[in-house]
Order: C-alpha cells, then structure tokens, then sequence
C-alpha cells in the first residue's frame, strides 16, 4: 500500500518533469491546465479546481527550481490561480466584492471543458470523409460557358442622329475648302518618289515643292511640312539621306 | 436557349426530362449549383428541386451520389470507394494544431469574433492561422459584431461544408450535445460581464434557427 | 485499401459493386479511362469489361452517358442537353458615340477604308471600335481598295440590316430627308454654299451601284 503510493509519487514527479521539458509544446497555460486535469482522472465537470490550481503551482515551482523560464502568461496565470486557491480557502469576506472562489473556479472549470470539447469536435471533424481524400469530384468538368450577351441598345434613330451629326459639323466646316491649302503627307511622299531619282547631289528640300504651293503662306506651310516628313520617312526606308548644316540652314536631301 | 425557353414558357417538360436536366447539370460541374441557379438554367416551369429529389433517389447506394451543401447540390463519388481513386489531387498542406482548433471553433461557435477564439483557446490567435483557413476557402468574413470596436466575426463557408461532407452547418457531430451541455455559450468570467452577452446569445440562436429553417 | 485488394483476391466483388466501382472512377478521373487501367484500380478478379456494359445500359437515356473515346471510356452529359452549359447573363449597354458613328459613317458610305472613316470623323478612329462592331458582326470586311497600299474596306452585315430592320443599307434615309426630319438642324452659316450635299449624294449612288455588282 505504501509503497504503492511511492511508486505514484515518482510517476507523478516524472510525469511533471516531462511536463516541464515538453513546455515549448503547450499551447499556453490553459493547454497545460488541461493536460493536468487529466491526471486526476476524473471527469471534467467534477474536476477539482484546487488539486488542479496545486498542481500548477507546483508546475511552476519545479521549473523554477529546474531554472526553466517559463514564459509571462504562465507566471500570470500562476498568480492568478494563487489568488484563486486562497479564495477558495479562506472563509468568504462579507465585505469583499466581485466573484467568490467557487464563481471563479466554476469558470475556469467550463474553460477547460470547453477547449476540451473543441478539440474533440476538431479530431471528429478531421476523422470526417474529405473531399479529394475519400471521396471525389467530378474529374471532367465541362465548362458552363458564361455567355455573357451584351445587348446594344444602339437605334436606328442613334445611327442616323450620329451621321446627322457628322455631316452638321461638315456644314460649319468644310472639309473640301481646307483641303485646297493642305497637302498631306501621302501626297509629298508619292512626289518625292518621283523626283528623288533626279538628286543625285544635296538638294535643298524647299526646292522639291510643287509650283504653286511655294507662294501662299499657309499652302507653303502645309507642303513645306509634308514634305519634310515624307523625306524623314524616306530616309527611314534607306532611299536618301538627309542633312541640315546649321540651325535654320536649308534642309538637303541626296540620293542614297 | 432562348427559344426553349420562349416555348417552355407555356409548358414545362415532364419530371422526368427534369430529372435528366438536373443530373446533366450536376454532372457537369465539380462546384455544387443552388437550386436557383439549376432552376435559372433549366427551361421555363421547371421544379429543380423536385426534380432533385427523384435524382437523389434514383443515385441512393450507387457509385456516385447527390449531395447537399449548405443551400446547394453536388455530385461526389460515394465515400466508400475512395481506395479505388488515384490521389491525384495533391494533398492539402497538413495543418497545424492551431488551424484545425481554430477551424472547429469557428465552426461550432459561429460567427466568432478572433477575441472569442482565443478566449476559447487560451492563447492567441495567429495571423497565419487564420489566412490559412481563408485561403483554403473554409472560413469567411461575418457581418460585424455590435459590440465596441465592431470587430469581424469568421464563418465557414459552404466549401468547408462540401470539404467535410456536411449538408449544412447544423450536422456538425455532436453539436447538439455541445449545445444542450452549455458549451457553445459565451460565459463571460464571474465579475467582468461581457457587453455582448445578449447579442452573443441571439446571434447564435440566429444562425441555427434560421438553419433549421431550410 | 490493401486489405480489400488482399480480400478480393479470392473473390471478386459482386458485378453491382463492380459497378458502382466503374462509376466512381469513371466520375471522378480527370481522363478518359481504358478498361486495362479500370482493372488495375479494381480489386482483383473484377471485369471492368462486363461492369462497363451494366453501367452504359443504367445511363442509357438519362442526362450523362458513358461514351467511348478512342480506347477508354468516359461519363459526358448528353448531347441533347448541351444548352443547360450555358449560363446567359444579359447586359443591355448603349453602343458608344466613335462606334456609332464609325457604324454610320460605314452604312453610308461602304465600302470604305479606315483612313476615309477617320477623315469624316475628323478623328482617328480606334482599332478597339472596329474591332466590336465586327464582333457585333454589325460590319465586315469588303473588298481591298485599289488604291495605294490596298486598304481594306468595311461594309455592314446582313446582321447589321436585321438589327436595325432595314431591308437594304438603301433604305437609310439620304442627307435630305434627315434634315426634312429635323435631325439635322443645324444649317450652314450663310455664303458658304452646301457643297458637300449633292456630291453626297452622287457618292450614296456610286456606293450602291458598286455594291450591286457584288
């Protein structure tokens, strides 16, 4: 008998040395609360907070004797549960306020209940059939194409206003009379294509606008301009080259 | 399509044709489809959900079977053939202690703020922990709790349940014994009440009523 | 799942199991499956063959089918069903001005090139623009102009007439009659004669004759 409960003793002092040791595997005080409730085999609901609040207390003073440093929470929780087994200790303070011992460890006990409980439903849980794991999707999903339809609204009457509208700004401004001063870039380029043969030497650029473009300013500006980039755009192509001395000097061109 | 529907609009086809809808339908997809969207995709008059229940029938005890997930339908091969599947799938990072806890807290206690969490758990709540279970898709955003600092509350989500196999949040195991045991109240510690308490309580009551509902 | 097989390697399980077997992994593989490959995944002594035959015969008429592809087998919807895969959402947008005009500038003066598009409009015109009214299949491409650099022209679409119930693009109404009808209000400020309205006019008839040799 006696030595029955020596042998208890040293399992128990081993159990809370590997306690100690395994500390970095507690997921906090109440984890470590919970696993020492165990020892006391009984169920939780009947669990004796102050054997339990003992033991922890005792936890603590083992490790500090082993010199482990136990993290803050721990310590926190230590106080907390010295101040609680006092509480249930001592004969209640008619003129204390605030919630007696039994409140205390009634709360404490449905804590470690609870957390007990969900990780109970968390083993279930993960015992459940899982997809992809015990049971299966459909492997080929055919493709539910999202037709999205776009439904424009566009009328008849939109299309004719839009025209309407178009040819409402030609009546302000007409194009054909603008045309009259603007030589486009398409036009200098099939002039150029023509002449270039002929520069065999540097030849100012001004000299290859066409006869009566060179007079009227704004028809001077226009061909000036297109034919400047229809040169730029020759040169691009390797047909000739392009030079310009000085600042303002004419602009040559020559034959490649 | 359109002109089915155009034509249905006037008689619906027979239960039967249904029947053969749904099932293309279900086939057809790896997602599960709500009733509303099998009846938006069928043609005109046509009952989905009655239809479903003759197809959920006609698949009982076979290969494959009809399932409900939360307010909608699938079609997964019967759990007791998983041995014959190549698990091409690849696996799912294992998941820590924490997640798992954190998972069937949230399952259980939903809509759980990260404070009610780690009340449960004891220790706090990682960051990590719980963009893992968003990430996987099996915890959501709640609406907020009304309480200082509207904090968010998690929920699972209806892939959580078609993961697990469950119809609805309601045929978590053992959740009824939790519930008549007291254990999924939130009991504020003695001398420190919590200004949620009443919320808490209905939010809670909410979720499984409205649940209970379908 | 070793211990079926073991099991099974005495007894092959009865034919409906074999079955529901072929159904699930028929259902569940990500590829069509060959009848060699369906009886290395099942248990010993199984004939995927004749399980094959029960389960095409069960799915005869109904929404999905088992179809033979090349050499393996596989689960499709069936064919007649292939309108319940598309979920039409409709979305009622109004054309954008550029593309109504560019479709107008085309209905009145096809064909015609980009480049002349973008002179009437007195702006460039977008690729994106074209690109949708040919996807709207309101315009296509005509013959190539026999100008420098071949452009292509665009023309509008029998889709197009349909869609705006016009018989032939003849029956838009000329610049005339648009302004009878008070959609062009503006008139020209005085002195500057209309020259562009009978030349207009005269392009409408040359258009149309040179779409009637098409």
């Amino acid at each position: 008998m006696d030595g029955d409960t020596q042998f208890g003793e040293v399992e128990e002092r081993l159990a809370a040395e590997a306690l100690i040791v395994d500390v970095d595997g507690f997921e906090g005080p109440l984890d470590l609360l919970l696993v020492l409730s165990r020892t006391q085999k009984v169920d939780l609901l009947k669990i004796s907070v102050l054997a339990l609040a003992e033991q922890y207390l005792e936890f603590v003073e083992r490790a500090k004797t082993l010199r482990i440093e136990l993290a803050a929470d721990y310590l926190v929780m230590a106080a907390w549960l010295a101040f609680l087994k006092s509480r249930l200790l001592l004969p209640p303070d008619p003129e204390d306020e605030g919630p007696s011992g039994e409140e205390l460890a009634a709360h404490l006990a449905f804590q470690l209940e609870r957390l007990s409980a969900m990780r109970d439903c968390a083993a279930k849980l993960m015992a459940r059939d899982q997809k992809n794991r015990d049971f299966f999707v459909r492997g080929i999903p055919e493709d539910v194409t999202r037709v999205r339809k776009v439904r424009y609204t566009a009328t008849l009457l939109d299309l004719m206003q839009g025209y309407a509208r178009l040819k409402t700004r030609d009546d302000f401004r007409p194009y054909v009379m603008d045309r009259d001063h603007v030589m486009t870039l398409e036009q200098a380029l099939d002039r150029m294509h023509g002449l270039i043969g002929y520069a065999g030497e540097w030849t100012d650029l001004l000299s290859y606008l066409p006869e009566g473009w060179e007079t009227d300013p704004q028809r001077r500006r226009s061909a000036t301009a297109s034919h400047f980039a229809a040169s730029l755009e020759l040169v691009k192509n390797g047909a000739i080259q392009i030079r310009q001395t000085d600042l303002f000097a004419p602009i040559q061109i020559k034959a490649r | 399509m359109e002109d089915v529907q155009e034509e249905s609009l006037f008689e619906a086809p027979p239960i039967a044709e249904q029947e053969r809808m749904v099932e293309a339908i279900l086939f057809a997809t790896s997602e599960p489809v709500t009733v509303a969207e099998l009846n938006a995709r069928m043609p005109h008059g046509a009952d989905a959900k009655e239809a479903l229940e003759h197809l959920r029938k006609r698949y009982d005890g076979r290969g494959v079977s009809v399932v409900k997930v939360g307010e909608a339908w699938a079609m997964r091969t019967a759990p007791d053939l998983g041995f014959l599947m190549q698990k091409e799938t690849v696996e799912t990072r294992k998941l820590s202690r924490a997640a798992i806890e954190t998972l069937a807290i949230v399952a259980y206690h939903q809509p759980v703020t990260r404070a009610e969490i780690e009340e449960i758990r004891g220790v706090s709540v990682s960051r990590g922990t719980i963009d893992q279970l968003l990430e996987l898709e099996w915890i959501k955003f709640g609406r907020r709790k009304m309480t200082p600092g509207r904090p968010v509350t998690y929920m699972v989500t209806q892939e959580f349940l078609d993961h697990f196999g469950l119809e609805s949040a309601r045929d978590l195991p053992g959740l009824k014994e939790l519930r008549s045991a007291g254990l999924l109240e939130s009991r504020p510690p003695p001398g420190e009440p919590m200004a949620d308490e009443d919320d808490e309580d209905e939010n809670q009551t909410e979720m499984f009523e409205a649940n209970e509902e379908d």
